[in-house]
């Protein structure tokens, strides 16, 4: 059968790394990837260097909003890192509380996901609704849904309200009892075993050389995860990191699925902690010395890495940042030739699970604008028109420029 | 003349399988959205759905064979009309033409033959995909179908007309309850999954991973009478296996006839509840399914209504 | 035309274009169809293929690659067509207003836009708030 | 050695400070750092240094503070630019466009000087009127109101403990 | 510091100039001949994983900071190496670390340091971008500014 490339993306969102997937297949077997990136690069690292520290943490906030809290953890960290910057221990559980419950937030969302690229919509509308409660706390907690804005240099911005606890414990409660049933479901599911089980391997020696992490590398034997090496807020806990050794798609769904039962027994100590452990929640630091520090966070798609150099003015010089996915997308050429396109996408979506498989573009070009409906259109083209002098001026952008001809 | 023409354009023809195929496809939804803890539409919701499709406008790509793009649809549809008119006869009325099983499977394939035509003539990857996978499809479940009719035909005693089959299980109880009937019936409910399109089976229309498939380059009204076709095949492939295995539809009472629609609903749900419960299949999985799995059944099925088990 | 018009508010199928957001608005947008939310209630339905569509929901600062892009989805879908940007980084740029990699601010300047639902990221409410303001803004 | 001479009198004659600019490499083009240097200079010599400062007293998030030889600080980590102290002075001391959000910073060149003793920095170049000058100057001269501020810097202001020089 | 780590710092003290000690991290200049060496020390003898790299411009030059985390311990071990600021090149060290393509792709691509010896150095971030050019780094800082009087 003849060559044929597939065209995956280009609407993937994710900071640097949003990608077009340029797969090459023979009948149903894919035979090489290329990945072509860009599409979403926004340019994060040098808008950061016009903006304040304190500014800086909630830009990187929205490099993306899937694991927004592990960007701004980590750029913190970085900050705080410079100066070895004390942060008090209150401030440290709500940070522990907050990553925690984004990672269960992030995890039932990838599993939701990964369920709706094979074509599973009950699992994905069943995970969701487990997901709907934690963005509730969230918003209790934070006032936002989805981008915090809960990190500050030497702190949190905002303390827990104690009285909330009680409000959590039934969520654990029941994020705990489903997730040990789906674990128990995904094992004894003979459907979606078949599907998972075997595909997508990623050897260890491909995992250290690739310089995997997170969840992906776990999930082929290697036992990494910043939580523990690097130590920090996370030493005031107790958990285990799991370690699978298969490196397949099935395995890196389970180690998700654990991750979550041990993100709920970190929330409860957290829970515990907060009315024995009072006090400041913010250590107002004055100034930023000049050096280089630098932060790293388990973000739960693995470690997320930001470098700040400082000159002592509250703006970096040099703000680099690493999102886990730079490292984990490279992975694919080591895991997805030679297996039915089927399994790539899902092979795609498990090792990255920023949901690269919802949107795409064809390449067809046609205008045959038959106008059923001439006043609508017209309507929403003349308001157009209005808004764009009104908004834009007259003076050509450059974008104007390129579609000119 | 006329009466052929009423049955054909208005029940249980187009006008009926239409209407009633737009109201179980809200069922469908509406039972998938309760599975997964939703609301789910509004009861017009198909009908709103496809009166917006009419008002659309339809796009022709360029230096594409417009022509197969515009008519397969259309033809597609008309086959759809067509067997929904010759099941529907025999369902409703107890009337049939001669040979209508047969007529039946041959309508049957120029639907998914017109499904073929229609997506590659667009030229888009995703589409030709899914047209190729249509294809391996056709092939894998066709045998599996044949297999499955043939149990009642051989039962009934090689009478391919529907009519005779009901006849005969009238007289003799209904198929399913010999054990090549279950079985056979079995099979053919995944059939009919595979050939509705609907999960495991809808590695075609894959939505996450070829777009929409097939269907990908249609729209406006074209895109309509795919709909209406898709959902027209819920309301007769249901209905074909009712004939074929539950003795169909009787209106001698009330309670029959109750019994009638609920034989048929019952399918339709259990349909329902398969797609939400399990992921889409691959497309290798599926052929190896249909061909080491299903077909052996249906051929074990039909040796045993051989044998008169 | 009127009753077209009151059919179209009652199934408007959305196609879902993300223009290098920072995927929250996205997620926010999926959680549409989630039991949460339910969109499905109002006739709302995504669909994978733009000629489907009836809005385009557009999130994100759409960067200089992507741009041409989206015009060409615009073109193809099949007309009428609304699009609706979601996300203050559409209406404005947000944060990323110094990107030196951000066309689309505002998206207006690539693709004509009907309105906009700011918040970053707004409220699942806010959003079908939104979508239904719009239709009801046809007579 | 040489200092950056800041004669301020003759910068508030100026206009407007937006002609000045600066060589710093990293916050290419939103960087003004003659606005620190003014900042420096202002606390350095313009400032009572009052014991009970109103400036501090206003400022809502404590960014100000006396340092060990009671001199005003701004800590800009803390600092969120509203102002409030330059209303609170009643010596008019601080001026409002150098205290902003987001800090501009001056390292004085140092980069450059290390390699070239005879470096003219950017701010020098295009300041006008000669406000800003490279000097050699090594101690105060009350005489001329020229006063030396930390390491590498020295202005030219009417200091307020000084009563030996003229008003010019 | 681990007994791994001082071993290394002993071994390769005479290639190291600048050396900055904290605790958890360490930084240090190095040759750029002597880049792979400490490059393939560290990854395949000492087990390290490479994170990222960072290329930060500098009054007179580029320079490229490598972050190599060992995992046991959470030491970072930070290699800089120093470029000029016309036609910058690095030795590339993908051939050692699969991992490291993409990340010198990025940096080729925004401050447009070539990469001896990379496999296919092209640009990763704003490849096929109608708005840059081949030439085009976003990163570098436009040092043609001055307005003299
Ligand atoms: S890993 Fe994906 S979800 Fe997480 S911050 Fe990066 S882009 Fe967002
Ligand atoms: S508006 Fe906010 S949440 Fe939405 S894409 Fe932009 S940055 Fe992300
Ligand atoms: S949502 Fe907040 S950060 Fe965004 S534009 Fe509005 S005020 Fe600014
Ligand atoms: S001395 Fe150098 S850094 Fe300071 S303001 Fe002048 S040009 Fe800028
Ligand atoms: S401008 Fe800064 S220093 Fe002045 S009062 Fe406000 S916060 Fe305090
Ligand atoms: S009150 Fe809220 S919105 Fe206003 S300045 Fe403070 S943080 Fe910003
Ligand atoms: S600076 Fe702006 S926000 Fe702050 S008090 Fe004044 S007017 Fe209000
Ligand atoms: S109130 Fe004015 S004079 Fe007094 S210390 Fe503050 S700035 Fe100086």
């Amino acid at each position: 059968m003849s060559k044929c490339r597939i065209p995956l993306g280009p609407f993937h969102p994710l900071l640097e790394e949003a990608e077009f997937f340029d797969i090459k297949v023979e009948g149903e077997k894919v035979v090489d990837i290329e990945m072509e990136t860009g599409w979403m690069h926004r340019g994060h690292e040098k808008i950061s260097e016009t903006r304040s520290y304190t500014q800086s943490i909630f830009l990187v906030e929205r490099i993306c909003g899937i694991c927004s809290t592990s960007h701004p953890f980590a750029a913190a960290h970085a900050m705080e890192d410079i100066d070895n910057v004390e942060i008090p221990e209150r401030a440290k559980y709500i940070r522990i509380f907050i990553g925690e419950m984004e990672r269960i937030h992030s995890h039932l969302l990838w599993l939701g996901l990964a369920g709706h690229f094979i074509g599973y919509d009950t699992l994905w509308m069943w995970t969701w609704k487990y997901r709907e409660p934690v963005l509730q706390i969230f918003e209790k907690v934070s006032g936002n849904r989805n981008h915090y804005a809960m990190f500050r240099v030497g702190g949190v911005s905002r303390d827990f309200d104690n009285a909330l606890i009680p409000e959590i414990h039934p969520v654990l409660d029941m994020l705990e009892k489903k997730m040990l049933m789906l674990a128990g479901a995904v094992k004894d599911d003979p459907v979606l075993r078949s599907r998972l089980k075997g595909v997508g391997v990623l050897t260890k020696d491909d995992a250290i050389n690739y310089c995997a992490n997170g969840p992906t590398a776990r999930a082929s034997g290697v036992d990494i995860d910043v939580r523990r090496d690097d130590g920090l807020e996370y030493d005031l806990v107790n958990f285990d990191v799991i370690v699978l050794p298969n490196g397949d798609v099935y395995d890196k769904m389970v180690v998700r699925v654990l991750e979550i039962i041990e993100s709920v027994k970190i929330i409860r100590q957290c829970l515990d902690a907060f009315p024995k452990v009072g006090g400041e929640y913010l250590n107002k630091v004055k100034h930023i010395s000049p050096g280089e520090g630098i932060g790293r966070y388990e973000a739960p798609r693995g470690e997320v890495f930001h470098y700040i150099r400082s000159d002592g003015s509250n703006r970096p010089l040099r703000h680099k940042v690493r999102a886990p996915s730079f490292s984990n997308i490279p992975t694919y050429k080591a895991s997805c030739v030679g297996i039915p396109l089927a399994d790539a996408l899902i092979t795609l979506a498990a090792v990255d699970p920023c949901y690269c498989c919802t949107e795409r573009s064809i390449r067809v070009v046609d205008k045959n604008n038959k106008k059923l409906e001439h006043n609508i259109l017209t309507m929403s083209r003349e308001k157009t028109a209005n808004l764009k002098k009104v908004v834009a001026g007259s003076e050509k952008t450059p974008i104007d420029r390129i579609f000119e001809d | 003349m006329l009466k052929y023409l009423f049955y054909l354009l208005v029940f249980p023809g187009f006008l009926f399988a239409s209407v009633f195929g737009l109201i179980v496809g809200w069922i469908e939804r509406k039972v998938s959205a309760r599975v997964q803890f939703r609301v789910g539409p509004p009861f017009f919701q198909n009908f709103y759905d496809v009166f917006k499709l009419w008002g659309k406008e339809i796009i022709l790509i360029k230096n594409t064979p417009y022509f197969i793009f515009v008519i397969a649809p259309i033809i597609a549809f008309a086959s759809v009309i067509m067997t929904s008119t010759i099941v529907g006869m025999s369902f409703f009325y107890h009337v049939g033409i001669g040979g209508d099983l047969i007529f039946i499977i041959y309508l049957m394939v120029i639907y998914s033959v017109c499904l073929i035509l229609g997506a590659s003539s667009t030229g888009n990857v995703y589409s030709s995909i899914g047209a190729g996978r249509e294809m391996k499809m056709l092939i894998s479940d066709e045998l599996a179908f044949v297999l499955v009719i043939l149990v009642p035909i051989i039962q009934a005693g090689y009478k391919i007309d529907l009519t005779q089959i009901l006849a005969y299980q009238n007289a003799n109880g209904m198929i399913i309850g010999s054990a090549s009937g279950i079985i056979a019936f079995i099979v053919g409910i995944l059939c009919l999954q595979a050939k509705m399109g609907l999960v495991p089976f809808d590695i075609a229309e894959a939505e996450t991973e070829i777009v929409e498939g097939p269907l990908m380059e249609y729209s406006g009204p074209l895109l309509a009478f795919w709909k209406l076709a898709h959902y027209m095949m819920y309301v007769f492939l249901p209905m074909l296996l009712v004939i074929l295995f539950w003795g169909g539809m009787s209106f001698a009472s009330f309670g029959s006839i109750m019994a009638g629609i609920g034989k048929y609903l019952l399918i339709v749900v259990v349909m329902i509840l398969i797609r939400n419960t399990n992921p889409r299949v691959r497309i290798d999985t599926a052929i190896n399914f249909f061909w080491k799995w299903a077909s052996p059944l249906a051929l074990i099925a039909v040796i045993l209504a051989i044998i008169g088990v | 035309m009127a009753f077209y018009n009151k059919i179209i508010k009652k199934s408007i199928w959305v196609f879902h274009v993300s223009a290098s957001p920072c995927n929250n608005c996205d997620i926010e947008i999926l959680d549409l169809i989630t039991p949460g939310y339910d969109i499905e209630r109002f006739g709302i339905k995504l669909v994978g293929s733009v000629r489907h569509a009836d809005v385009l929901l557009v999130t994100g600062v759409v960067s200089y690659k992507v741009a041409p892009r989206i015009k060409q989805l615009y073109e193809q879908a099949a007309k009428p067509i609304f699009v609706i940007g979601i996300g203050t980084c559409t209406a404005g740029g947000a944060t990323f207003k110094t990107s030196y990699n951000a066309a689309g601010m505002p998206l207006e300047k690539i693709i004509p836009v009907n309105a906009y639902v700011t918040g970053c990221p707004p409220k699942p409410e806010a959003m079908i708030d939104g979508v239904l303001k719009l239709l009801g803004t046809l007579k | 050695m040489k200092r950056l001479f800041v004669d301020i009198p003759k910068l508030l004659k100026e206009e407007s400070l937006e002609c000045i600019d600066c060589e710093y490499l990293y916050h290419e083009g939103a960087n003004r750092g003659v606005f620190s240097i003014v900042e420096i200079a202002e606390f350095g010599a313009y400032c009572r240094q009052c014991k009970e400062s109103f400036c501090i007293e206003a400022c809502p998030k404590d960014a100000l503070e006396h340092d060990e030889n009671n001199m005003i600080v701004r800590h800009n980590m803390r600092c969120v630019g509203c102002k409030s102290c330059i209303l609170a002075c009643p010596f008019g001391t601080i001026f409002p466009e150098v205290i902003n959000y987001i800090s501009q910073n001056c390292d004085f060149c140092l980069n450059q000087l290390e390699n070239d003793p005879n470096y003219v920095p950017l701010c020098v170049k295009t300041a006008p009127n000669e406000t800003l000058t490279m000097v050699d100057i090594d101690e105060d001269d009350p005489e001329n109101n020229i006063y030396l501020v930390g390491s590498r810097m020295a202005v030219k202001t009417h200091h307020w403990r000084n009563k030996v020089g003229k008003n010019k | 510091m681990s007994d791994k780590g001082t071993e290394f710092f002993e071994k390769f003290q005479d290639k190291m100039t600048k050396v900055i000690k904290k605790p958890r991290r360490n930084y240090f200049n190095v040759k750029n001949e002597d880049l792979w060496e400490i490059s393939d020390y560290l990854f395949n003898t000492m087990g390290c994983r490479l994170s990222i790299c960072t290329a930060t411009e500098v009054y007179d030059g580029l320079e490229v900071l490598y972050h190599f985390s060992d995992d046991t311990t959470g030491i970072y071990y930070n290699p800089r190496v120093k470029t000029g600021l016309k036609n910058p090149e690095i030795n590339s060290i993908t051939p050692l670390i699969e991992g490291a393509n993409w990340i010198e792709r990025e940096m080729y691509d925004l401050f447009g340091i070539k990469f001896k010896g990379h496999p296919e150095l092209k640009k990763l971030l704003t490849i096929n971008n109608p708005h840059f050019t081949e030439d085009d780094h976003p990163m570098r800082f436009n040092r043609n500014r001055t307005k003299e009087k």
